[in-house]
């Protein structure tokens, strides 16, 4: 803490401190580091008390402070021109066009997924939204991005199950439609799964509405939910740490999402913003009303005054540290004008949603903390200065070690793979494999438990390349032509070989895939999964990642407006692989000229944008056919990639291609069979770029795509191509019952067909 | 044969939004004088002699009950074949 | 489209409806006027037919469409009914015209247990209700996006409903067929997707027709529905 | 202080999905000698002393039970304050 940080002055008289040996311990017990401890005690200038102690270790946990990657995350840059908030608020958010906004964000429950798969992925969702409507904008769409072990294992299957479930069953009641999202399946997340939730709101850009406080004499009410001890201690206590056995007693009550509450919650808080009645609104996420109370009055540089007894219990007993810590789901606190308090009642009752004024803002900085029933006079339960509060967490410079396993991989020689003279036969049962993978099969049974149309805005269903949903704010105001394309990647095995190129794949994949629906990428959110940052081999990978990513935003001028970072994910010891998840927004400007990776017609000309190049590191092939995950990730040429997109973008919004599809796990013999299985017709393939097969087949290559086009279009695409000076090969094309790739692969369209639909299924329902 | 019937109820401090709502209801009806309402599962199951009550303890906490956020307690009711399912004078989930 | 329809629909609104914005978006695209009814209202009176519209009416707590039955709305909505005048419940409000007796049997859970959401074919059958004028045995491609969608009656009412031709739609397969085994998804009874009462002017369905009305989904395959009911209430009303 | 214990289950004959689904489970997980299997509702309500058992009932058929698919029983299992709702035998389950 610097010399001149002024602290304001303490309103308590009297405030019953801790005893000071007691008071460190429980310190250390609830997760702060003796050096944290000595932190609040300096902050506060005396021995805190019991509530004090609470709050602090919440507010300087890592899921609240990001106290290890703050100073990383600076990295990154949230400049653009179309940018209207930045990080820092509940999401960030960007203008659209005609005055349209949208915000959103992508923010992480692995490990409440991992004690009830069911319940923690539904709040998650639930938490998502919150902090988008809070922005003012009504939620349009969601995706997810899912991490799981493989599913021979009784408990992955039932987690996998459980958190599609839980997200279906969250965003389904809530009118949401969930319309996109991935998952991969591999052993490095067996004891830590990932779950990613994504939201996106939309509003007039006149409705941004943030959570700073302002107006001494204001009131703090506290709207939706009741409290109970849900989750306590939640957010420092599960995410703050290694998930292990241990973890697995301190098992505070689970969480319970009410979906139907946070329905009558958006539709209640968008009509008082609408109204004009909120002078700020947060949501309550991690650490419940410790944090959203005292950041709203950091933000605005007030104090704020609450009273635990006002706020509406559901457990009886419960102590004001309870209280101020719960993670109960499905409450916002708002501030309002004194003479609007009775209109907010209104609204809210109509809705049959409670309201109850719990504090007020105050001028003194404060963040004071009452107790009603306590004797008048010593009713204070805490008292602590809110902006150090919430600002004033210690920033972490973690050590940071290159791990040796890096080099080992990346340098092993795999030309043995395409030394291998494989038979045509083989090589055709191989993709058959590959289609069956967890990695790669269609996630039809996935989607089809997500409404994924509700809203009428979905222009592309589920297994498009991007999401697609129409600028509508159906049946309530107006309606566009125009589009906003939404994708969700990373493939956490190439950033595990290596973070930095592995984390521009995320980004450069996102891209590509808005570039087949003819979008530009507008902004990113990420959600940055990685181990203890404790560990410096661990922390290594997420400053490279961080780098890779942020200096790939930065080159293609993409601003990051909003972002979560969890650490800790690692089960006994072992942390996944580094997952920097990235979700990326862009605009359609005419969802009439949309096109999908399916194949149209017979007859079209089938070119690859791009080139196939000899790279099998870290490929599906090599981990389904020899279980291996090693070598380097594919290269990433951010010009090339940049032109490749361009040019496809273009094509597509000038109406010139039948289908695109990006290449990506799998490579171009998956790409293709994706195409054919989709669009019901075969292909008729020459790879002819004098590779070894199994390379040409299945080298995960980037910047590359697959598009088709008919025939008074082949010439225009053609000089396109030249004019960009990007390679292509023109290899083949639609029609026939067959995938066939010229000595390569024959299968018929019927059997990769039935492989591609049933395989998740079937792994799913195995016994 | 034997008749087991279970009950399964969330645990104490889990969140029941189901019986809040369900609460509500009644008291938009006007039945007034509730003071709390929980839903839970009740599950009969019906077996051959060869299944023990320490099979079907085993099928509850595996399968039938969530034990991360639901308890549970199994009642054996009747061991012959006659004896009716739902008798109007059960005892309930008190043994 | 341009001209406004001076048929006016009311789109019923409960806390936790989600598809009341699609029904109106998808009635004022068609041309017709639509506005939202409040569950706590109680004047009908300006409506030429009701919707009653998806989603998770109190979040289909205890069972789907149990509590919003009790809606001050719904009394009214019976006495419409009884009036003979036109009622459509689309999924959730499927649910809550069987809870409220409207209409006869019940939906229960999937049968894989499952939600699903995807687009199914459905039969049009020989029927009673005004809600569709379409020759018997076309097929229709309509959404669907519920968990509770089983239809489920006693053999009595099942023949009853064949008997008064009250069976609407059924689902099917591409060509119109059924397999033996059953079409339904959910596992629905008979093939069940939508039934009316025996006089043809209360309907519910579990697809999503107002999903198909418009350019962005593709298809406007359940315009049909909101036309057929529009044209009878211009007959009603002598226009 | 009364304490209600509701039970709602499928009627005869009415196909039980959950209960169905539950039945395949065990059997996969290897249990056998499993005859039948439902899953039905356990309602658990308390009120005050006001409420009569004959008004619980109508919640049963108004609310809490549909008839056209579900049949119910009541049972009034303790009536005074002291009478704690928990007992050992089925310890947890009830709070
Ligand atoms: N967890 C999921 N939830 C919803 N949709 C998903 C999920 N996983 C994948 N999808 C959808 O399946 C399709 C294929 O996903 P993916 O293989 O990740 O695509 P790509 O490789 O092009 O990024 C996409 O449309 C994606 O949105
Ligand atoms: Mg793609």
């Amino acid at each position: 803490m610097s010399e001149d940080t002024k602290i304001p002055t303490p309103v308590a008289d009297s405030i019953e401190t801790l005893d000071p040996e007691l008071a460190a311990q429980v310190a250390i017990q609830l997760g702060l580091t003796a050096e944290e401890y000595q932190g609040v005690i300096d902050v506060q200038g005396r021995v805190p008390s019991l509530t004090e102690l609470y709050i602090y270790s919440l507010m300087w946990s890592e899921h609240c402070s990001y106290k290890h990657s703050k100073k990383q995350l600076r990295n990154f840059s949230s400049e653009g021109e179309h940018v209207l908030q930045g990080p820092g608020e509940n999401a960030g958010v960007i203008s659209v066009g005609d005055g349209w906004a949208v915000a959103f964000k992508m923010e992480s429950h692995n490990h409440p997924s991992a004690i009830e798969p069911y319940e923690g992925a539904a709040t998650g969702v639930g938490g998502i939204i919150r902090d988008i409507f809070t922005m003012g904008a009504r939620p349009i769409a969601c995706m997810d991005s899912l991490r799981f072990g493989t599913l021979d294992k009784p408990r992955q299957r039932y987690l996998f199950e459980g958190a599609v479930a839980g997200i279906g069953g969250y965003g389904n009641c809530l009118g949401v439609p969930t319309v996109g999202g991935e998952v991969y399946f591999e052993e490095a997340y067996e004891g830590n799964c990932l779950i990613n939730a994504f939201a996106i709101g939309l509003m007039r850009e006149e409705n941004i509405t943030r959570a700073v406080g302002s107006g001494p004499g204001n009131l703090v009410v506290l709207i939706g939910s009741s409290t109970g001890r849900d989750g306590i201690g939640g957010a420092s206590v599960l995410a703050s740490q290694e998930f292990d056995e241990a973890a697995e007693n301190k098992r505070p009550a689970v969480q319970v999402g009410d979906p139907f509450e946070e329905k009558l919650l958006i539709e209640v808080c968008l009509e008082l913003l609408k109204r004009g009645l909120f002078v700020a609104l947060g949501d309550l996420g991690a650490a419940g009303l410790t944090s959203s109370a005292s950041e709203m009055a950091s933000r605005g540089g007030v104090g704020i005054d609450i009273d635990v007894r006002k706020v509406p219990q559901r457990e009886s007993a419960m102590q004001p540290f309870e209280i101020m810590v719960s993670e109960s789901q499905e409450r916002m606190l708002a501030v309002v004008k004194p003479e609007d308090f009775a209109a907010v009642e209104q609204v809210c009752k109509r809705w049959s949603v409670a309201c109850t004024a719990i504090g007020t803002i105050t001028d003194t900085g404060r963040f004071v903390v009452r107790d009603s029933s306590l004797t008048a006079g010593n009713d204070i339960v805490a008292d602590m200065p809110a902006e150090m509060l919430a600002t004033s967490a210690p920033e972490y410079d973690p050590p940071m070690l290159r791990p040796a396993y890096l080099d080992e991989l990346q340098s092993e020689d795999l030309s043995w793979l395409s030394r291998e003279n494989k038979s045509a036969a083989v090589l055709s049962d191989e993709l058959l494999s590959l289609l069956a993978s967890a990695n790669i099969c269609s996630r039809e049974w996935i989607w089809r438990q997500y409404d994924h149309q509700v809203q009428s805005n979905t222009v592309l269903l589920p297994g498009a390349d991007a999401a697609v949903v129409r600028i509508s704010d159906t049946g309530r105001g107006g309606s566009t032509n125009r589009g906003l394309a939404m994708s969700t990647d990373c493939n956490g095995r190439y950033c595990y070989l290596d973070p930095y190129v592995g984390a521009q794949i995320a980004l450069a994949e996102s891209a590509r895939n808005l570039a087949c629906v003819g979008a530009a990428p507008s902004a990113i959110t990420d959600c940055l999964n990685f181990g203890n940052p404790e560990k410096p081999e661990v922390f290594y990978t997420f400053h490279k990642a961080i780098l890779g990513l942020s200096d790939a935003c930065k080159y293609y001028g993409i601003p990051v407006i909003s972002g979560n970072v969890s650490f800790y994910n690692e089960s006994f010891g072992n942390a996944i692989y580094p997952t920097p998840a990235v979700g990326m927004v862009g605009v359609v400007d005419d969802i009439s000229q949309v096109v999908t990776g399916a194949f149209k017609q017979q007859g079209d000309t089938i070119i690859l944008v791009g080139q196939t190049e000899d790279e099998l590191g870290g490929s599906e092939y090599l981990k389904v056919m020899y279980d291996k995950v090693t070598g380097s990730p594919p290269a990433l040429d951010l010009e090339l990639e940049g032109d490749v997109q361009k040019v496809v973008r273009e094509a597509v919004r000038d109406g010139i291609l039948q289908s695109a599809h990006d290449c990506s796990e799998g490579g171009i013999a998956v790409t293709l069979a994706e195409c054919c299985i989709v669009g019901g017709i075969g292909a008729q393939i020459d790879l002819d770029d004098e590779l070894p097969a199994v390379t040409s087949l299945f080298s995960e290559s980037q910047s590359r795509i697959v598009v088709s086009v008919n025939d008074e279009q082949v010439n225009e695409l053609i000089n396109r191509l030249q004019q960009a000076q990007v390679p292509y090969s023109v290899i083949g094309e639609t029609g026939g019952d067959n995938l066939s790739i010229e000595g390569k692969i024959e299968l018929s369209l019927v059997k990769i067909t039935e492989v591609y639909r049933e395989s998740l299924e079937q792994l799913v329902k195995q016994r | 044969m034997k008749q087991y019937k279970i009950f399964v109820t969330g645990k104490q401090g889990i969140f029941d939004p189901a019986g809040e709502t369900a609460r509500h209801a009644l008291d938009n009806l006007g039945y007034t004088g509730i003071e709390s309402l929980q839903i839970g599962k009740y599950i009969q199951l019906t077996t051959d002699d060869s299944v023990s009550a320490e099979a079907v303890k085993q099928m509850c906490e595996k399968l039938l009950a969530n034990p991360v956020i639901e308890d549970f307690s199994i009642d054996e009711t009747a061991t012959s074949a006659t004896s009716e399912i739902a008798e109007k004078t059960n005892a309930g989930a008190d043994e | 489209m341009s001209r406004v329809d001076e048929v006016r629909f009311g789109v019923v609104t409960f806390p936790g409806s989600n598809c009341e914005q699609d029904a109106v978006h998808a009635l004022r695209h068609l041309g017709y006027r639509a506005d939202y009814v409040w569950h706590q209202d109680t004047n009908l009176n300006d409506y030429d037919a009701l919707v009653l519209p998806g989603g998770f009416s109190y979040g289909d707590y205890l069972r789907c469409g149990a509590v919003a039955r009790f809606s001050p709305v719904m009394s009214e909505v019976v006495r419409y009914a009884e009036a003979g005048r036109p009622v459509i419940g689309i999924c959730n409000g499927f649910q809550v015209l069987t809870e409220a007796h409207l209409l006869p049997g019940a939906l229960i859970r999937n049968k894989g247990l499952k939600f699903l959401c995807q687009t199914v074919h459905l039969r049009v059958e020989q029927s009673v209700c005004k809600w569709l004028d379409l020759p018997t045995g076309i097929v229709l491609d309509i959404p669907i996006s519920h968990n509770e969608g089983n239809y489920i009656c006693d053999d009595d009412t099942l023949a009853r409903l064949q008997e008064n031709g009250q069976i609407v739609v059924r689902y099917c397969e591409p060509d119109g067929s059924r397999l033996p085994q059953g079409s339904a998804p959910n596992g629905a009874l008979d093939d069940i997707a939508g039934i009316c009462n025996p006089r043809g002017n209360v309907f519910g369905l579990m697809p999503h027709p107002e999903r198909v009305t418009d350019a962005v989904s593709g298809s406007n395959a359940g315009s049909v529905f909101f036309t057929a009911i529009a044209t009878y209430a211009r007959e009603v009303a002598g226009r």
